[in-house]
């Protein structure tokens, strides 16, 4: 091929680079690189914020995807709840400060292997595979369909979902209640007052 | 709301009113005596287990979300009736535990998780009804609040059940991305069983070999059991797999039905795995709930070699082995319950001479460990035998001859339990251990169910007759 | 973005599933392995939406599954860390390493 | 036809006696089990002597041919369609000459034994045994059925274990029991397969349908013949086996190892059993498939050999014996021989049959003069308590009952006239030189040996040298000074056997017993049976010299031939090789490796098996650490291996 | 006596009055009776059937009683007998009747051990009445605890060692047993497209030569096990030697004719040709079992174990009687499986009564015994009189019918095999003969034998009955020849029908 022609295309490819592109990549560097760090990095704290940008770009992907509802519900629910309730832990824990100790080299190494493998098997997989759209039209994802969706009972109605789910936020608030509660019989006292002292503890620290 | 909906959700609803029931007592402190608010509850579950009967019908609702029949409410009925039988032998556990409507409520709602997944037509309900069964259960795991070895067991399970259910769900995803939607019945045509369709496949096989403990991803098994206080073990190695098995049979043999092939390769290689390994686990065991760990791993082989089959049979076998399965296994749990609540030994060697003092106790005991080893005239004999038989439908003799050889080993570690009971010496043996009525009665009826569910053809044919007419 | 595929999303979140195996099979905290596992569901939520989005547009089974998923894994979570208190309570440790009591 | 219902009657009271002894004798009538037993045992006599009278001399004779007679008989155990054992009665010469000296003889002994086993604590045991064995010993000689002959052979097996072991807290007498037993046995085994060859090609086990198939030109004879392994036709083979059974029963060599050990009974089982009646079933038992034998030389000229050689054999060794008893013993097998040779050199029918017809006189007059030989030695040994020569001697005086009746017993069977042995013994030469020069020679070489060893044995029982009494308990008798001579009851049998043994020889049995039952003109050569007669008197004169006065000459002569003396001595080493053959080379070639290999290889597998298990189990054990990111590794790794195997290795 | 389910019912409602017993005098008492009427029923159960014959009843099978089970899986409660199971009914109760009456002394947890025992022959009742295949092996393996526990609880020496050894060779047995089954259940067609388990049916259809190929040796060598075919035997001699008197009768007396049964009625009749196909394997095995086992035998120093490997000498015939596929011989095998169950039973019985004693087993340790035990040493020299085929007792007749039988295949194999089989007599004598000579006879062993108390009541009544049944059988062999010879001529049938 002559060089004008490779030029030529070289063109289009940088004019075709848009501005949503750049932002599409950019967004998945933040999530693979928070995933990555939150799982690598030794200080525990921060691998906390790690995991909170990685939780951060995913909800820019939803943005991206124009799924404003579900971007705003992670935001809140992970990034608001989940992640705070771990940086919680951790204090409560804490180990803030403190350098995780290192695995076995031989099982970093194993899991490495395996995850990459895993990978690539699961992502040659996607590529040879043959996606069919249904090509049906859109359908509107806005905050209010979702809600007079998520409570209907006829076709698409997903209320029983709903209530179920319900009942699972229920059993879940009870067990935590009573294994995180301060039990007062005597079997467990010891044990009790030792944590006691050491959240205190942990608090004061802070 | 039709009239349709309280039929067809007949158990749902009145599992739903109990724990709201409890949960009202709870909080406006009705019953103060443990025993009264175990009793009340025993005689609510029990109205529930006969409502399992009664005017059964075929039915859908939520479009699609929920959907039962005649076999379907016979599978809750077994699950509840389990429930129930648990319930009485942690009486003697929970009468003086300060967590007892907890627990009840936390119980019930994996029961309730677990009737929604039997009657889920809809991968969302799966998994929620998946979640609603497992994760209320880590924190029962947990209830032996004082004991470390309790909350090490509940960390162990939550955990690796979280990790199995992230990998279901990415097979979910995966199914969903290939045919674009989650009904079971409006996927099946779309199953063209291209590559990456297998791979969601095979990751949810392995969330459910999870939950079944079927090697190789039974690990977590034996240490949740060993740690969990003994009614939740039970609960575990009985009801919570038994609701795994009955989805799993509906979902192999309607959802991926044109699989056969596929699943039945699977199904072969993980039965080998599972009974040989989890007999060779067994064999070395000293103590009495990591031993029941792995026989009931062990009995999940030779559950699916009862699916192998493909057919009517093959459910029919399932379903009848779960009801053998609960009482069998239910009956050795409560000695076990017993033994543990009251001298807080768990060992097969203080078991040793145990037949000095506790003459029935052992017998309940021996026979069950004979029903799950598959020796007549308990029923064990007649659930391996028809599993068995299904799983050689196929003519695979390879198979079904190493499942029926291991049998052989099977046989030697439920004798060395026997043996330590009616033979050993010990110089100073346990003392006479005597449970609660309610115990007593919930071993009576273990018993009564072992030897009569085998001579008794009715429970097999009936099954039969509803897996006939509308297979799950 | 009509050159952002679908498979450039799935890139995404099939790496960060693995991601999270990663992490889940290395991380020597109990609470990090609890994070690895968010890692996971993210990802499994990014697929969910991005089939939703480019081919089953039509409806919304998969926003509300990710729905459900996100409440749930809350849920696992708040649970997740109780117990993990609790057994700090007896182990004034989270090395997922010590917590071998019980084995073999 | 005579009436047949009550010869059943002959062989059944004894075993009724044995019965109601063996259950209620010990407890209720221990006095008088003997004379219960004696008098059941004397009516059979006489119903035999009757049905003897009948056979011979009313109903036998069909146109002046002995027919055999079939009593009665029914299927005892059907086999197939046409093969069945039968238990049956036959009636023909020598089966009724059998019964006559089996009831006779065993009477005499019964009569001796009320004497003999006065003081014995258990004679209700002796007497029980007693009846068990003629009853089994008279079931035999009527056997129809070569396989009903085939269970009293084992019958009387057993009852001559019983009664050898009979004192059975002597490990020497249990030990003689069970070599009788297991080496008849194993004979036996020989018998057996005899028997189902026969039976194969015959396709019957009746004896009268079985001879005449194989006799008579029927396609079962042709097929017997036909057939043969190792270059041996399955005649001769299944003859030979059946003979082989015969041996072991008569002691003939080489099995004949039990016989003289077997004197460790009491003595008059000795005279019933192992002289009279037992030990020449196996004569019996080649007369009784005579016809059947002449069909085949080969198997007659090992039956004339075998006999033969044991009959020089046996006479050789009882020259060097001291135990009395081991003395009569040898003499027995040696004249055993005399019939088995002399059945071999018969042939059936006509002249040529003289032998067989000696062979049974020979039994007839043997039977008398052994038991009264062996009598005698019991009163002897009764007297001294002791079976060994050199505590005898000088009994002449002392007990001159004996000492006559005992010579009358030696003469006889040194077969000077006109005494029984005589006759037979001239019979039998004859046939012998009619048929074959060499076995001629051994048997007049024989006969004159035997009139050796008798005579030694007689004087040094009767000369020799004053007796001394002596303190010496071998019966566990307990021992007292010298008494009287034996009891009445000991002494009639004595004075009546001797009579026989004088009279039998004038039987003319050669219009009785014969091969083809046409009676058989014997012509007597003066100059013939000269010639062994004199030698024979040579030979007593001889013994005379050497025994009649204590002398050192015996033993020099022993000396002189020192290496064939000892040899003899020791019945030429027969017992050791078989102790080699058993104790080293059975018991350490098969018996312990098989039970080592049953230890250690076949169970060991066994255990293997569960030894395996055990270890893998153990291998595996660190799969299980207990730590949750190993059971994820694990967990994550399946799922892969999962998708890998089932998406692409095994579709 | 025409109602099969009454044998079932009677041990199984005597078992649970034992339960209800209050003392071990009630308990005994009890079992006695129950076992007393059962064998009275057996024996009303030969005169029916007899009569039946006579009245020229030409069914194969009598008094059948059916009704469906598992419709779901055709599995029906189908029961019937022939002269062959009779037979083994009347040895089942014999055997019982006597086990219940020397195991008087029983001292430690009475209840219970005459509750296994009762359990135990429930087994075999339903296993020798059941013309179903599923049936049958349910009945086989109800057996299998019971002698579990029997010997572990009860047993002496390395009890627990054998007891569990037994417990597992017989499981694996019965595990071949049932792969067989399956492998045939799978291929039977009962016209209307069903798999059946009805042994009648399948005995009619062919199954194909590749299903008997595979079937026919796992059927054979399961069952097999249960009659101590070689190399399987091991559990035998550690098993009988360790278990109880009345344990080791049963074990030897009747399970050990379980799986000759089996072999017999599921393996052989139901599929000839495969029996014919294998009957090379099977006369090799039993003769290498018959020489080898009576070669052992020799070597065994303890009474239990001599018997116990005379066992599995004598089971061989059985083996070596089927396998030669002839009517004679399948007929003499069956009359060793009684005659050998009569005859071990008595020999256990004696030993385990000289063992109450003496306290050893030892036969250089014991001696003399006849003159201080008379009664007891000669019902040992009896039964040994017996085992070493004395004509007019049981051994004998069923030796001969084996050995005639077999002769009947006149190639060189089969002759070399009968001779062989043949030979082991000789060894027979050679073994029992030293042992009687060294236990029973010579010096008295040990002076404190010379106060032994003489045989009881009961321990008399149980030997004479056994021995009148030897007896029965040894002299008058004609009935019991005609009870069974018609119904293995309907098996030879099967067997030359397939020769065709």
């Amino acid at each position: 091929m002559n060089s004008l022609q490779f030029i030529v295309i070289a063109a289009n490819k940088i004019i075709f680079l848009t501005a949503s592109t750049i932002i599409f990549y950019i967004l998945a560097a933040i999530v693979l690189g928070g995933g990555l760090l939150a799982v690598t990095s030794r200080k525990i704290f921060r691998s906390a914020i790690y995991l909170l940008f990685s939780l951060i770009g995913i909800a820019g992907l939803y943005f991206y995807m124009n799924y404003e509802f579900i971007a705003a519900v992670q935001i809140v629910v992970y990034v608001g709840g989940i992640v705070v309730l771990i940086i919680f832990s951790i204090f409560l824990t804490h180990e803030a400060g403190a350098d995780m100790k290192r695995p076995a080299w031989t099982r970093i190494i194993f899991a490495a292997l395996a995850a990459l493998f895993g990978f690539a098997l699961v992502m040659m997989l996607v590529r040879d595979n043959e996606f069919y759209p249904s090509g049906a039209p859109a359908v509107d994802a806005g905050a209010g369909s979702i809600g007079s969706q998520m409570l209907s009972t006829t076709e698409h109605g997903y209320i029983l979902p709903f209530e179920v789910v319900s009942m699972l936020l229920l059993a879940a608030m009870i067990g935590c209640i009573v294994i995180a509660i301060k039990s007062r019989t005597p079997g467990t006292e010891t044990a009790d007052n030792q944590s006691r002292r050491d959240a205190f503890g942990t608090t004061d620290n802070l | 709301m039709s009239l349709d909906f309280f039929i067809l959700m007949k158990q749902e609803l009145f599992l739903t009113l109990i724990i709201f029931v409890l949960l009202t007592l709870k909080v406006v402190d009705g019953i103060k005596k443990n025993p009264t608010v175990i009793h009340f509850t025993n005689f609510l579950l029990l109205v529930n287990f006969i409502l399992g009967f009664l005017g059964n019908k075929e039915g859908e609702l939520f479009s699609g979300m929920f959907h039962t029949n005649g076999i379907l409410a016979v599978e809750k009925s077994i699950l509840n009736l389990g429930t129930l039988i648990i319930s009485m032998q942690a009486f003697d556990w929970l009468k003086d535990h300060k967590h007892v409507y907890e627990f009840y409520i936390l119980l019930l709602c994996t029961l309730l998780g677990m009737f929604f997944m039997i009657s889920s037509n809809n991968f969302l309900m799966f998994y929620l009804g998946l979640e609603l069964s497992s994760i209320p259960l880590a924190a029962l795991v947990n209830f032996d609040l004082g004991k470390l070895r309790s909350s090490e067991g509940a960390v162990k399970m939550i955990l690796s059940s979280a990790f199995a259910s992230g990998i279901m769900l990415f097979g979910i995803s995966i199914l969903y991305g290939t045919t674009g939607t989650l009904n079971f019945s409006e996927m099946q045509p779309y199953l063209t069983g291209n590559k990456l369709q297998l791979l969601g496949f095979i990751f949810i096989f392995s969330g459910f070999a999870f939950k079944l403990s079927s090697v190789p991803f039974h690990l977590w098994t034996a240490d949740v059991y060993e740690g969990a206080p003994v009614s939740v073990t039970s609960y575990l190695s009985v009801i919570s797999k038994g609701s795994v098995v009955f989805v799993l049979v509906s979902v192999l043999y309607s959802l991926f039905r044109n699989w056969e092939g596929v699943w039945y390769n699977v199904l072969f290689f993980s039965i080998v795995l599972t009974i040989t390994v989890g007999n060779l686990f067994a064999i070395r065991q000293y103590n009495i709930k990591r031993f029941l760990a792995f026989s009931s791993i062990t009995q999940v082989g030779y559950i699916l070699l009862g699916m192998t089959a493909g057919n009517a049979m093959g459910t029919t076998s399932s379903i009848y082995f779960m009801i053998v399965y609960v009482f069998s296994n239910l009956g050795a749990f409560g000695v076990i319950a017993l033994v543990s609540t009251q001298t807080g030994k768990e060992s097969i060697n203080d078991l040793k001479g145990f037949y000095a003092n506790n003459r029935s106790l052992s017998w309940v005991m021996a026979l069950s460990l004979f029903s799950l080893a598959g020796i007549p005239p308990t029923a064990g004999f007649f659930g391996k035998m028809f599993l068995v038989t299904a799983g050689a439908a196929k003519g695979n003799f390879i198979l079904v001859g190493i499942a029926v050889l291991n049998m052989v080993i099977s046989l030697y570690y439920y004798l060395r339990v026997v043996k330590a009971i009616f033979v050993d010496k010990n110089e100073n043996p346990l003392p006479k251990l005597n449970g609660s009525m309610s115990l007593n009665i919930a071993l009576i009826i273990c018993v009564l169910g072992v030897l009569a569910v085998g001579f008794a053809s009715g429970s097999f044919e009936y099954i039969h007759s509803l897996v006939a007419q509308a297979p799950p | 973005m009509n050159n952002i595929g679908l498979e450039h999303i799935l890139f995404v979140s099939i790496a960060l599933f693995f991601i999270g195996c990663y992490g889940f099979m290395t991380r020597r905290n109990l609470i990090t392995m609890l994070m690895s596992v968010e890692l996971v569901l993210n990802s499994v939520n990014i697929n969910f939406i991005a089939f939703n989005k480019y081919l089953f547009a039509g409806k919304l089974d998969g926003v509300f599954f990710t729905i459900f998923i996100i409440t749930i894994a809350a849920a696992e979570a708040a649970v997740a860390i109780a117990i993990i208190i609790n057994l700090y309570r007896h182990y004034k440790s989270i090395d997922v390493e010590d917590a071998d009591q019980m084995r073999f | 036809m005579l009436d047949t219902k009550y010869i059943a009657l002959i062989p059944l009271l004894p075993l009724i006696t044995f019965f109601v002894i063996a259950l209620f004798g010990k407890n209720y009538f221990p006095k008088y089990c003997g004379l219960l037993g004696t008098v059941s045992l004397v009516a059979s006599l006489i119903l035999s002597a009757t049905v003897a009278y009948q056979y011979f001399f009313v109903a036998g004779q069909v146109n002046g041919v002995y027919q055999p007679i079939i009593a009665f008989k029914y299927a005892w155990l059907q086999f197939s369609q046409n093969i069945s054992i039968d238990m049956g009665i036959i009636l023909d010469p020598i089966s009724v000459m059998m019964i006559i000296v089996v009831t006779f003889v065993s009477t005499m002994v019964h009569i001796y034994s009320l004497g003999y086993m006065h003081d014995d604590p258990r004679r209700a045991t002796f007497f029980s045994f007693l009846s068990l064995f003629t009853f089994s010993m008279l079931g035999l000689v009527l056997s129809s059925n070569i396989f009903q002959i085939y269970m009293f052979w084992e019958l009387v097996g057993v009852s001559s274990y019983l009664l050898i072991g009979f004192y059975y807290d002597r490990p020497s007498a249990v030990a003689a029991a069970k070599k009788a037993f297991i080496v008849t046995r194993f004979a036996d085994l020989g018998f057996l397969v005899g028997i189902l060859i026969l039976a194969f090609y015959s396709g019957t086990l009746d004896f009268q349908t079985l001879i005449y198939r194989l006799t008579n030109n029927t396609d079962s004879l042709q097929n017997i013949c036909a057939a043969s392994f190792m270059g041996v036709s399955a005649l001769t083979w299944g003859l030979v086996l059946v003979f082989m059974g015969g041996a072991g029963k008569s002691a003939m060599f080489p099995l004949h190892v039990w016989l003289p050990d077997a004197m460790e009974g009491p003595t008059p089982v000795s005279a019933l059993i192992h002289a009279a009646t037992m030990v020449v079933a196996g004569v019996y038992l080649v007369a009784r498939l005579f016809p059947v034998f002449s069909y085949c030389p080969a198997a007659l000229d090992v039956v004339m050999y075998v006999g033969a050689f044991s009959s020089l054999f046996a006479a050789i060794v009882a020259c060097t014996q001291t135990d009395i008893k081991r003395v009569l013993a040898y003499s027995t097998m040696s004249q055993i021989g005399y019939m088995m040779f002399a059945l071999g050199v018969a042939r059936y029918g006509g002249e040529s049959g003289l032998g067989y017809m000696a062979a049974m006189f020979h039994l007839f007059t043997h039977a008398m003069f052994k038991a009264l030989l062996f009598l005698g030695a019991g009163a002897v040994i009764h007297y001294v308590h002791s079976n060994e020569m050199k505590d005898m001697g000088g009994l002449r005086k002392l007990m001159p009952v004996t000492h006559l009746t005992f010579l009358i017993a030696c003469l006889a069977i040194a077969g000077i006239p006109p005494f029984a042995g005589f006759f037979s013994k001239e019979e039998i030469l004859t046939a012998a030189f009619n048929h074959n020069k060499i076995i001629f020679g051994v048997a007049v070489l024989t006969a004159a040996i035997t009139a050796f060893y008798m005579f030694r044995l007689f004087f040094s029982i009767f000369y020799n040298k004053e007796y001394k009494p002596h303190e010496h308990d071998d019966h566990g008798h307990d021992t007292h000074t010298p008494h009287g001579e034996a009891p009445f009851s000991m002494l009639g049998p004595l004075l009546i056997l001797g009579i026989c043994s004088i009279a039998a020889g004038f039987i003319p049995f050669g219009h009785l017993v014969t091969s083809d039952g046409k009676p058989l003109e014997t012509e007597f050569h003066l100059g013939f049976a000269a010639g062994p007669v004199i030698l024979a008197l040579i030979s007593i004169v001889l013994a005379f010299v050497l025994y009649r006065k204590q002398s050192a000459v015996p033993d020099r002569i022993s000396n002189a031939l020192k290496g064939i003396y000892r040899a003899a001595y020791r019945k030429f080493y027969i017992d050791e090789v078989y102790l080699f053959i058993t104790k080293k080379l059975i018991f350490n070639l098969v018996g312990k490796p098989a039970a080592w290999i049953d230890k250690n290889i076949v169970n060991g597998a066994i255990n293997t098996s569960a030894t395996v298990t055990e270890n893998l189990s153990e291998t595996l054990r660190p799969v299980q650490s207990g730590k949750l990111q190993q059971y994820a590794i694990y967990f994550f790794a399946g799922v892969l291996l999962f998708a890998v195997l089932f998406i692409y290795l095994w579709v | 006596m025409t109602n099969l389910t009454i044998l079932i019912l009677v041990p199984l409602l005597t078992a649970i009055a034992v339960l209800l017993c209050r003392n071990a005098e009630q308990v005994k008492w009890t079992s006695l009776i129950g076992s007393l009427s059962q064998l009275g029923l057996s024996l009303m159960l030969l005169v029916s059937y007899m009569n039946e014959r006579a009245a020229g009843n030409k069914a194969q099978m009598l008094f059948q009683q059916k009704c469906s089970w598992y419709s779901a899986m055709n599995i029906e409660y189908f029961v019937g007998v022939d002269g062959i199971s009779v037979a083994m009914i009347l040895l089942t109760a014999f055997v019982v009747f006597t086990g219940v009456l020397i195991s008087w002394k029983v001292g430690t947890l009475t209840k219970e051990f005459f509750f296994l025992l009762l359990l135990l022959s429930v087994g075999a009742y339903g296993f020798f009445i059941s013309l179903d295949l599923f049936t049958l092996f349910f009945f086989l393996e109800v057996a299998v605890i019971p002698k579990f526990l029997l010997i572990a609880i009860w047993g002496s020496g390395k009890k627990e060692y054998s007891a569990m050894k037994l417990a597992l060779m017989l499981m694996g047995g019965s595990a071949l047993v049932l792969l067989g089954m399956l492998c045939v259940y799978f291929n039977t067609d009962d016209g209307s497209g069903n798999h059946t388990w009805n042994m009648l049916a399948i005995s009619q259809m062919h199954l194909p030569m590749d299903v008997q190929r595979f079937a026919f040796p796992l059927m054979f060598l399961g069952f097999g096990v249960f009659t101590a075919i070689f190399p399987f035997h091991t559990w035998a001699p550690d098993g009988h030697s360790s278990a109880p008197t009345a344990a080791s009768m049963f074990l030897a007396g009747i399970s050990m004719k379980l799986g000759g049964y089996g072999c017999l009625r599921a393996a052989t009749y139901l599929m000839p040709e495969g029996a014919q196909e294998y009957s090379g394997w099977i006369i090799g095995l039993s003769t290498i079992a018959i020489i080898y086992g009576s070669f052992a035998t020799m070597m065994q120093k303890d009474l239990k174990y001599i018997n116990a490997y005379s066992s599995v000498s004598h089971c061989g015939f059985v083996l070596l009687g089927i396998g030669m596929l002839t009517k004679t011989a399948i007929t003499g095998a069956v009359m060793q499986m009684v005659s050998h169950g009569v005859m071990t039973a008595l020999f256990f019985a004696a030993i385990g009564m000289i063992y109450e004693r003496t306290h050893t087993r030892q036969v250089e340790q014991l001696g003399g015994l006849l003159k201080t035990i008379p009664f007891l040493g000669t019902v040992f020299i009896i039964a040994g009189l017996c085992s070493l085929g004395l004509p007019g007792l049981s051994g004998f007749v069923a030796e001969m019918t084996v050995f005639m039988g077999s002769w009947e295949r006149a190639d060189a194999f089969h002759r070399f095999a009968t001779i062989l089989a043949c030979a082991s007599i000789v060894v027979t004598a050679v073994y029992i003969l030293r042992a009687v000579g060294q236990a029973l006879m010579g010096p008295v062993g040990n002076e404190h034998y010379l106060h032994l108390k003489d045989a009881g009541w009961n321990e008399r009544l149980a030997s004479i009955a056994l021995i009148a049944a030897i007896l029965a059988i040894g002299m008058a062999p004609f009935w019991l020849n005609n009870l069974i010879s018609p119904d293995t001529q309907i098996i030879m049938d099967n067997i030359s029908r397939a020769a065709l």
